[in-house]
């Protein structure tokens, strides 16, 4: 068993932090890279290191393989963490590292391969005897041959990207009149996102819940799962809400398909931390969808509902320690619930929204945890994906969870760019959510509350006011602030002697 | 001091009374209110009226006397229309320049493909420019049917929030 | 049952805005009070209606019964919440709510009479067969009787406010000659936190442990207790560090004190909930010290550990409602820690250190709450409390508790005032502290490592760096903001340029 | 430009040598390091150095050229010694006002009670006034033998940090 050290962490953003902050509590040093994006991001500051990576689009720093494993190198990091994204499952930069006598914090590069290859996963499932979704096989390389597949098994499809997760590169395909640019758009994206612009089709699915389970495994052949959490509120096909355990769950169903999950997890030899993905329909049949083979974005529920700490699991397993925990062991102990806050316009079809961010109040006290990585002044670049915060609250019982994160959703206040705060606040307040009575299509059948803003109880006359008194102060003023050294300063207004009412 | 205060479709007229420190008369469209106001130079405001504790904070724009005003429940567009506005507004309106020849981009991105040139015709809802920003590609179609009189962004241009893109003759 | 739809927070601070959550979790309107140094505290913006109380001094404000009364009745409030300190035991208080038809959220005014006289409270606990700390009968009412009571029971004794709690009021006695000057400033300080200056004697019992046990009981009979909380790590007698399970407990102590603590509360018929303090010795003998009759400044530990909401629980049995739970439904999973921070310097005997916050950076991420009150650029007022903020932490083990607090500390800055951030870090550094081996002298056995900054591992040629940098960009500072409208900006120096290594 | 700056007990001789937008070459007491330097207006500073990061905190104290410096590790009292700075302390050091006859109160507070007046005799360590400062009181004892030569401060006085109480002679 190696003990690690120093770990590299080949990511930006709130999950670079996310790792950082496991690795401060376990004594390991923290080495982090940049792009010329990034040079005042957290990350950078977060670290004990820090080195730059490369320009700004993603292909020329965060994706750059031989300057991350330079940079490895250079300062002596014994394992690289890759978060999720970027290069969390590509098999060559995992096949780098084991050349290089660096720990990859992740499988194997055989499973990468294997499960990143969304053809040849099905194939592993189906031998172990679990179902998949109805699909085609092959990738598509051209336009035309979508085209000719879509004749073949009819519409909707869905244009998937073949080394794709996290919902980018897919697209819906309802009409012949959408193939191009949506085959045209899941490439490019695929491409930033991944490097690799194939994609393949599959048959879509009506109304499925998108439901996954968590895997954990060490290098000595156990593997539990950690329960499921249930993905289904997306949009653009992207996770916005995520809860465990899920409303739609049943104790056998749990049992059923997480023995599922930890017997796929076992056909393929994995090891660290994994996802099964799920499609189950109405009946609870359920459906292998694809194996993430990292880490994802909504790990927090899990590890509020069991207590386990994901990372330190996974950096345990990459030194080759064997679990601490059976299966037996794990418990799902009350309610969690994980918002994904991004920076987008939900009132313009959630186009993604870059700029530079006011003022923050973050919610705190208890059951709320928040994990991200924006700060007041802080310009969100136009290169990198637009989720800026997740804010995961826990409550003993799911209704208490619900109530809980309507007040964390209330109490977190980002000025200055566009978020998904107050549609995530709607989405609370949503009977049909309240209900548990929801699938992937949530968001469109929903629409008409979920976009209309609330009633107008609103102090509308109150920001007249403000306004104007803003606007009397500015021009009014003739205090500019020129002294060159000026000590802490009260922000509020001085008045000459404060009146009460 | 009275002025016009746009906020959404509403213009309010509003008129400050009286000041006593931070206790306020103000008149809002005819209807006088006694607030207690305490706010910071960089727009958070704290107001007390009538017992009830309203939060409002006032993020600048980058146009003069426009603000993005958020509330409990809801985000604001608000316009301080004094004398100086008012004979801008005026100045524009005989310049008669028609917002519906133009197609901008209301986000900060990158320009993926331009599909049009100058002298091109195009028909209402054809995409003109593909934007990225931040993973996803945004497809900006023509308002109207027209000619392509400018195209102001090359392929590969990063561009700013409100960047014109193309305008239409 | 009464359902409770709007509160009057008679309190500020972190517990006001700790209380006005969880109202807002349950539906419930909350109505704040201030006084004339809190206009722009946060407790006053986070409610839904403010009322101005009085002047700053908390006699003329906090304290002020009359005031708070009209408040409530002029706002419409149902129930009056009052936190901890200030009216929460005055019995006075809450037979005015029980007159004026308001609830008080706290038992009746009768058992706070009898529990806040520690005198009768230790005749009630003697009654019902629980061991009592040794101690003399009566209170003191002038400074002679004081020096006579030492003649009889010799030196070192504690001088008590009879009112007391929160550390507040205590003065230990070791010499004579400390005698005048320890009544006058406990007197004095019981005066202004508790409104009176009566004071008692105590046996000063040498090495012990302060353990107390949480409390919950509803009218209708039913008590529980929610497990123990270990607060030996004191200064200035006022508790500094909790942690729960206590280091010291075992499984068969912890059940026969969980039992006293349940017996003495149902000896005096108490509802809502309490707090049983004891002394634990080294042969882990203990002793009733005192019951508190209201929320603890440390609950957050016991709700980490339980994952019961103890306001919430104390509004619904405000209403009258049952206690959802009983003794075996509850469990302490895993363990949790509270840091207290002080604005005060460590290195200065703990004195109080009102002033200006100038930036603010929160701890956050998986197992991390915090609970305060201060922001940027806001004035601590000399009048009040130096505690800012709580931070809890919560770990599978002990071990990850005590490594997570480390990281969260790290991650704590609030600089333009001293606090005691960094003496907290040295305290989750230390050896008796991390083996558990400690009792309320910890903070004097162990002050060398304590009080000695850690070796210089700093960059102080980057200090001296920076302040050349800042101070040749103030001098040659031309470009004074003078423009009266702009925009959100990013906070980090223009430079024509980023270049990098 | 060469200055010199005091950190804690040390007086450091500081140059910089170079500066290329945020990459600097800067000589502290004979020692060169290149650094990459990032900083905002109000005192945050993110400094990168042969691979290392560092955050480091100013809060101009209100004295000018003091700030009050936070590293990961430590807090350190700043000061910038220039032309000026050098001059004032010059001059300071002829008035030669020695800071032991002085009674001052680091925090601010309110006043209990002042318990000498002017001509008093008082003995080193005896209390002369009580400050209370967040429920807390501090007990202020003379430094020295002496006589009080001006009392500062009366009973319920409010007080700012670093006021000057009592002056013995």
């Amino acid at each position: 068993m190696k003990k690690i050290k120093k770990i590299l962490i080949a990511n930006r953003g709130e999950i670079a932090i996310r790792v950082m902050r496991t690795c401060r509590e376990l004594d390991i040093e923290t080495v982090a890279i940049y792009s010329e994006a990034d040079r005042t991001s957290l990350h950078v500051r977060y670290a004990h290191e820090a080195y730059y990576v490369g320009k700004a689009p993603s292909s020329e720093s965060y994706l750059n393989i031989d300057k991350i494993i330079e940079i490895a190198k250079r300062s002596n990091a014994d394992a690289i963490h890759p978060g999720y994204g970027f290069l969390s499952e590509n098999a060559v930069f995992a096949t780098r590292c084991e050349q290089e006598g660096i720990i990859f914090i992740g499988p194997s590069p055989e499973v990468i391969v294997r499960m990143g290859d969304k053809i040849k996963a099905r194939e592993a499932m189906t031998a172990a005897g679990i179902p998949v979704v109805p699909g085609t096989d092959g990738e598509i390389e051209t336009e035309e041959e979508v085209l000719a597949v879509i004749e073949e098994i009819g519409l909707p499809v869905m244009i998937k990207a073949s080394a794709g997760g996290g919902g980018k590169g897919m697209r819906l395909v309802k009409k012949h009149s959408e193939v191009v640019s949506a085959v045209r758009a899941a490439r490019s994206e695929a491409k930033s996102a991944f490097g690799n612009d194939a994609v393949y089709i599959e048959k879509y699915i009506t109304s499925p819940h998108h439901i996954e389970f968590q895997i954990m495994a060490d290098q000595h052949g156990n593997t539990v799962h950690l329960f499921e959490r249930e993905c289904s509120v997306q949009r653009r096909h992207q996770k916005m809400i995520e809860e465990t355990p899920s409303p739609l769950m049943t104790a056998e169903l749990r049992e059923k398909m997480g023995n599922a999950a930890v017997e796929a997890a076992k056909a393929v030899n994995y090891y660290g931390a994994g996802t099964i993905e799920f499609l189950v329909d109405n009946e609870l049949n359920y459906y292998f969808l694809e194996m993430n083979t990292r880490l994802q974005v909504e790990h927090p529920i899990t590890e509020r509902v069991t207590g386990i700490d994901l990372v330190k699991q996974q950096i345990y397993v990459a030194e080759g320690r064997e679990l601490a925990f059976k299966q037996e062991d794990l418990k799902q102990k009350g309610h969690a619930i994980e918002c994904r806050v991004y920076a987008e316009d939900p009132d313009n079809n959630f186009m993604p929204c870059a700029g530079k961010v006011y003022k923050i109040s973050t919610p705190l006290g208890l059951g709320v945890r928040t994990d991200g990585y924006v700060y007041e002044g802080y310009e969100i670049p136009i290169y990198y994906d637009p989720m800026i915060s997740k804010l995961i609250v826990w409550g003993k019982t799911r209704n208490e969870a619900i109530a809980r994160m309507r007040r964390a959703l209330y109490e977190y206040k980002i000025t200055g760019v566009k978020t998904s705060i107050k549609m995530l606040e709607r989405v609370m307040n949503n009977e049909n959510f309240i209900s548990g009575n929801y699938d992937t299509h949530f968001i469109e059948k929903n629409e008409e509350q979920l976009l209309s803003k609330a009633p107008k109880k609103d102090p509308i006359d109150m920001v007249i006011i403000a306004t104007l008194i803003d606007y009397l102060d500015k021009i009014g003023s003739t205090e500019a602030n020129t002294k060159e050294f000026t000590p802490a300063q009260s922000r509020w207004k001085k008045i000459p002697y404060v009146n009460h009412f | 001091m009275a002025i016009e205060i746009k906020i959404g479709d509403r213009i309010a007229w509003v008129n400050l009374l009286k000041q006593d420190g931070n206790i306020l008369e103000v008149d809002v469209d005819g209807k006088v209110y006694e607030v207690d106001l305490m706010h910071t130079a960089d727009g958070t405001f704290s107001i007390l009226e009538n017992g009830h504790s309203y939060n409002i904070e006032l993020v600048p724009e980058a146009e003069p006397k426009k603000y993005t005003a958020y509330t409990l429940y809801d985000t604001f567009d608000v316009q301080v229309i004094d004398a100086e506005a008012r004979y801008l507004r005026n100045r524009n309106a005989n310049g008669a320049s028609s917002v519906e020849n133009k197609v901008t981009s209301p986000m900060p991105g990158k320009v993926v493909k331009v599909l049009v040139s100058e002298g091109d015709v195009v028909k209402e809802g054809e995409t003109v420019v593909i934007i990225s920003a931040m993973k996803m590609e945004s497809e900006y179609k023509a308002p109207k049917d027209g000619v392509v009189k400018k195209v102001y962004v090359k392929d590969e241009d990063t561009i700013d929030g409100n960047q014109l893109l193309i305008e239409l003759d």
